[in-house]
């Protein structure tokens, strides 16, 4: 018994007949209620999966710590950030019970005045980095790169104001750009991206595709 | 042109790059320039239609947004606030503020309030204008709050009950609102989705506020009328200032922006020179050998 | 209840050109172009063996309970392959996630790697990093880690968002061999420009089959080649039909 | 807003800029904060959500069958650490995995696929029907272009050649167009750091750097 429990259908089933399911609503709205719930799951699965998550995290830098790794000091200010925020935001209130309004407040500094400046900080590499983008990778190593270069150009100066009032001629190169190249490539890139998505979950349905079990694909093992 | 110069474990040129930009980007800052903001057919269209509201009229203004999309979300978010609010007090325009997104919708509005706080302060709040903070449950928050909007807000952020607000009375569904102010960043498809004026009578238009990057992925629908107008980030953000007449963050941004755009493409060109001579050059040298 | 009969008809029509095309291989193997990101992978572990410096891959963002279920599976399938390649070489690999449904199965993959290639004891869980369910935590655990280690491949396959500019840039800065891959139009130049090898658009949903090699995985991209004969014929018959002001495939997309 | 909540701003924000000079300690202190914290957030919200949706239903009797089932899939993921029992997680996984491309397919055939077949048409009046036809072009030739199991000969090499063309201009449109969104972000910043207070915060970050300038030229350069 548990050897064919253990088998690798039993998952790969259990995907097929949900999603098809999903599909089968979608196709003829037969069932708008069953369809719903089952997307809840997803959301209250993925919640319970934190566990995993966070037991991985835990054991990494614990052992880091353990073993005194280079800059192991870090990973216990890590763990210890774990637990202040978590520990003001459940004393704060949780799940529509209110709690101490000093823990919360203390928990809402972190949130904004900590975590806040700090992740944007993170985000702001973005800006940066377009930069290094520019200046490494854009070089006319062929033709078509050379072509997406000029494009670039053009856009970049149709985007920023200071273009218009260069040449007002940039506004409307560039809004052609936009409307007519960029929505006719776009369209090809869409119809091959949702085709082949649609290829990936056919093979997943037939067993071809089974990285999403932790195991090779067929005919890579 | 990077590998060479290096200083510790980066390259000094990559270093630079991002110094210049740094002083570049504070000039405008420290000092606006106040380089042109030529207005695009886009924002007037949005901003006539804000403009178009009358006493009475209910304006919805959703922001999906949390602090860390602050910079690109709050200019335009905060010309059109500070338009809705002058709205109010003028014509009796009734606004209502809320996100659905994160928890992040909250803070986020709190944020943007305290800048805008000379507009709302002379106005009476519930009667004016309500904010109703953090709806949860995203889209499906949107499609509730379309059908039955009693039934979505029930308490406002300062734990008032929705039938205790005096200027939530008569409003049932999406059809009793007349416009929509909706502020996104890579999320524009809930709004045509969830909010046509296609398809509630009583709705009038929606505005989308969306990232620059996304306008080419809304203009289908702005062209089939389930969006009717947009506002794209900072730049839009500029313009809707010229349009309201009175400067403020997003026209200091946009000197910035248009010092950075000119910055890149100067990385672009001098990246090619440099390109093209070391290649001539090594090519030459193999030619000689 | 209704009936989206005409997105019925080609949903049923792509999958069974798919199955056919999985069939028929299985009898004549289809030749497949050659993607240039997939016969560089063994070439760059082994560069990394030389330098002594680890592989480093990601998915990103996206995960298997959202849209994005497919091009993950995709690019775990890729990851396999790097795993195996690794092992070949003796290579440390590390994989930075921020859904914690994907460590399990990252484990189990890359744990399968090594082993393939004979060297699963050089398997360790410190291979796959959590940094918690958010982007801007991978991120900084990701430049942190890129900064401070020098992988020398920097791997990211998936549906990414963001973090493609944090993530490549760093890399990019701090020398890797770039290889990278996604669906998503906006990340797609930042891709092209910053990579060494990249797979532009769905060929990251083909090469999740080509980098098997098995006839059968490559017979489904031949179904999909058949699917998009299938739509050029149809934009050219509309076409012609327009022309002679007739307006049946409007209608018939509208079913 | 008070001047210390400021200061720490303008740490927090120098902190994970200072990977743009080199990776430094300020960073790595930066780096497991933000990762502790928003473990913590996340943790927070994970337990809040949990306990709206399953765990104060299930207490209070309010539980439907479908809860219960999302229930005891949820717990299945913790069989991972039972050896015997760990192939149950799998289960899981695939209901995960089944949600998940339920809807990707979902969403993949009325926008990606049917919606897309429509074209305009080439004899509308004025650029109209111009603009059409280099639609209708860019649109065929990206589809040759990734053609992967046919040869690329005659025509064909000259349709999939057009198409690259047309896919470097779209990238083109794309790389361009997205400076202005990034680069929002670390100028919404600098207005922070510019002005005083921030200011102070960013000299110092400035002296501590080009004190490391000065020191580092002794070391090796690999450090």
């Amino acid at each position: 018994m548990a050897l064919v429990l253990k088998r690798r259908e039993i998952p790969i089933a259990i995907f097929a007949v949900v999603s098809l399911l999903l599909l089968a609503d979608y196709f003829t709205g037969a069932w708008p209620d069953v369809a719903k719930e089952t997307i809840g799951w997803a959301i209250i699965l993925w919640m319970f999966s934190y566990v995993l998550g966070v037991t991985s995290l835990f054991r990494y830098h614990l052992t880091r710590i353990q073993k005194r790794s280079q800059y192991w000091a870090y990973s216990v200010v890590l763990i210890v950030c774990v637990f202040v925020y978590l520990l003001s935001g459940l004393l704060g209130g949780v799940g529509g019970f209110s709690g101490i309004p000093a823990s919360k407040a203390f928990n809402d500094f972190l949130w904004l005045n900590v975590l806040a400046p700090l992740q944007t900080g993170i985000l702001s590499y973005v800006g940066f980095y377009m930069y290094t983008i520019f200046f490494r990778g854009a070089r006319t190593r062929s033709w078509d790169v050379g072509i997406m270069m000029i494009v670039t150009i053009i856009l970049m100066l149709n985007v920023a104001p200071v273009g218009m009032a260069l040449w007002e001629g940039f506004g409307p190169l560039g809004d052609w750009f936009k409307d007519v190249i960029n929505t006719g490539s776009y369209r090809g890139i869409m119809i091959g991206v949702g085709v082949g998505l649609i290829a990936v979950w056919v093979r997943a349905m037939l067993g071809y595709e089974r990285a999403f079990l932790g195991e090779l694909s067929r005919g890579a093992e | 042109m990077g590998e060479r110069v290096a200083l510790g474990t980066f390259p000094l040129t990559d270093r630079l790059v991002f110094l210049v930009f740094i002083i570049l980007v504070a000039i405008p800052i420290l000092s606006p320039i106040g380089l042109p903001i030529p207005v695009t057919d886009a924002t007037k269209k949005s901003f006539k239609l804000m403009d178009s509201l009358k006493s009475g009229d209910i304006l919805v203004m959703c922001f999906e947004q949390d602090m860390g999309t602050f910079y690109s979300g709050a200019p335009p978010d905060e010309a059109g606030l500070r338009h809705a609010f002058t709205l109010a007090k003028q014509r009796g325009v009734k606004v209502i503020l809320f996100g659905t997104s994160s928890a992040g919708c909250k803070v986020y509005i709190d944020a943007i309030l305290m800048d805008t706080k000379p507009y709302w302060e002379p106005l009476r709040y519930g009667e004016d204008w309500v904010n109703f903070g953090w709806l949860p449950g995203f889209e499906t928050a949107m499609a509730g709050f379309a059908r039955d909007v009693q039934g979505t807000c029930k308490v406002d952020v300062y734990g008032k009950r929705v039938e205790e607000i005096p200027m939530m009375r008569g409003i049932k569904t999406l059809s009793d609102v007349t416009g929509i102010w909706y502020s996104t960043n890579t999320n524009p498809d809930m709004l045509p989705r969830q909010w046509s004026p296609l398809e509630y009578k009583g709705l009038k238009w929606t505005i989308c506020q969306t990232l620059f990057a996304s306008v080419p992925w809304i203009m289908p629908y702005v062209d089939k009328g389930s969006i009717t107008g947009y506002v794209a980030d900072q730049r839009g953000a500029g313009e809707y200032e010229m349009l309201l007449g009175k400067l403020g963050m997003g026209a200091t941004f946009m000197d910035a922006q248009s010092l950075g755009h000119l910055y890149g493409i100067a990385l672009i060109v001098m990246a090619n020179v440099h390109y093209l001579y070391t290649r001539s050059k090594t090519s030459k040298s193999k030619e000689e050998k | 209840m209704y009936l989206k009969g005409f997105e019925l008809f080609v949903f049923a029509a792509l999958c069974l050109l798919v199955y056919l095309g999985i069939e028929r291989a299985k009898r004549k193997p289809p030749e497949v172009r050659p993607f240039p990101a997939l016969e560089h992978i063994d070439e760059a572990v082994g560069r990394a063996a030389e330098m002594g410096r680890p592989v480093h891959f990601s998915t990103g963002l996206g995960g298997l309970h959202d849209e994005w279920a497919p091009v993950t599976t995709a690019g775990l399938a890729i990851m396999g392959e790097v795993a195996k390649a690794c092992g070949k070489y003796r290579v440390p690999m590390r994989y930075t996630t921020v859904l914690s449904y994907l460590v399990p199965i990252a484990e189990d993959l890359i744990k399968f790697g090594y082993d393939t290639a004979g060297h699963v004891e050089l398997y360790n869980p410190d291979m796959v990093v959590y940094t918690g369910e958010e982007q801007r935590a991978m991120m900084s655990a990701m430049m942190g880690y890129i900064m401070r280690e020098k992988p020398a491949v920097n791997m990211l396959f998936g549906a990414t968002k963001y973090e493609t500019i944090n993530f490549l840039g760093t890399g990019a800065i701090a020398g890797c061999m770039q290889f990278g891959g996604t669906p998503r139009l906006y990340y797609l130049p930042v891709m092209m420009v910053t990579c060494d090898y990249c797979l532009l658009g769905e060929e990251v949903y083909a090469a999740g089959a080509a980098v098997t090699k098995e006839p059968s995985q490559l017979g489904s991209i031949k179904g999909i080649d058949h699917f998009k004969i299938f739509v050029l014929g149809w934009m050219i018959v509309s076409l012609i039909l327009a022309l002679a002001g007739l307006d049946w495939f409007g209608k018939l997309i509208k079913m | 807003m008070e001047w210390y909540i400021a200061v720490i701003e303008a740490v927090m924000m120098l902190f994970a800029w200072s990977l743009l000079y080199r990776e430094n300690p300020f960073y790595r202190l930066g780096e497991h904060l933000c990762i502790g914290l928003y473990l913590g957030f996340t943790l927070h919200m994970g337990i809040d959500v949990l306990l709206k949706r399953v765990f104060v239903p299930l207490a209070t009797g309010k539980g439907t069958t479908g809860l219960v089932m999302a229930t005891i899939l949820g717990l299945l993921f913790y069989t991972r650490y039972v050896k015997p029992a760990a192939f149950l997680g799998r289960w899981s996984t695939g209901v995960l995995m089944g949600v998940g491309s339920g809807v990707a397919v979902m969403g993949a055939i009325k926008p990606m696929i049917v919606g897309q077949l429509e074209q305009g048409s080439w004899f509308a009046p004025g650029m109209k029907g111009f603009n059409n036809f280099v639609m209708t072009v860019a649109t065929a030739s990206t589809i040759a272009y990734f053609l992967f199991t046919y040869k690329p000969v005659g025509w064909l090499r000259h349709a999939a050649t057009v198409g690259r063309v047309f896919l470097m201009a779209c990238f083109g449109v794309t790389l361009g167009t997205f400076l202005l969104s990034n680069i929002g972000f670390p100028i919404g910043m600098l207005m922070k750091l510019v002005v005083p207070p921030g200011v102070y915060v960013s000299l110092l970050a400035v002296a501590v750097m080009a004190f490391d300038v000065v020191s580092g030229r002794k070391r090796p350069a690999t450090s």
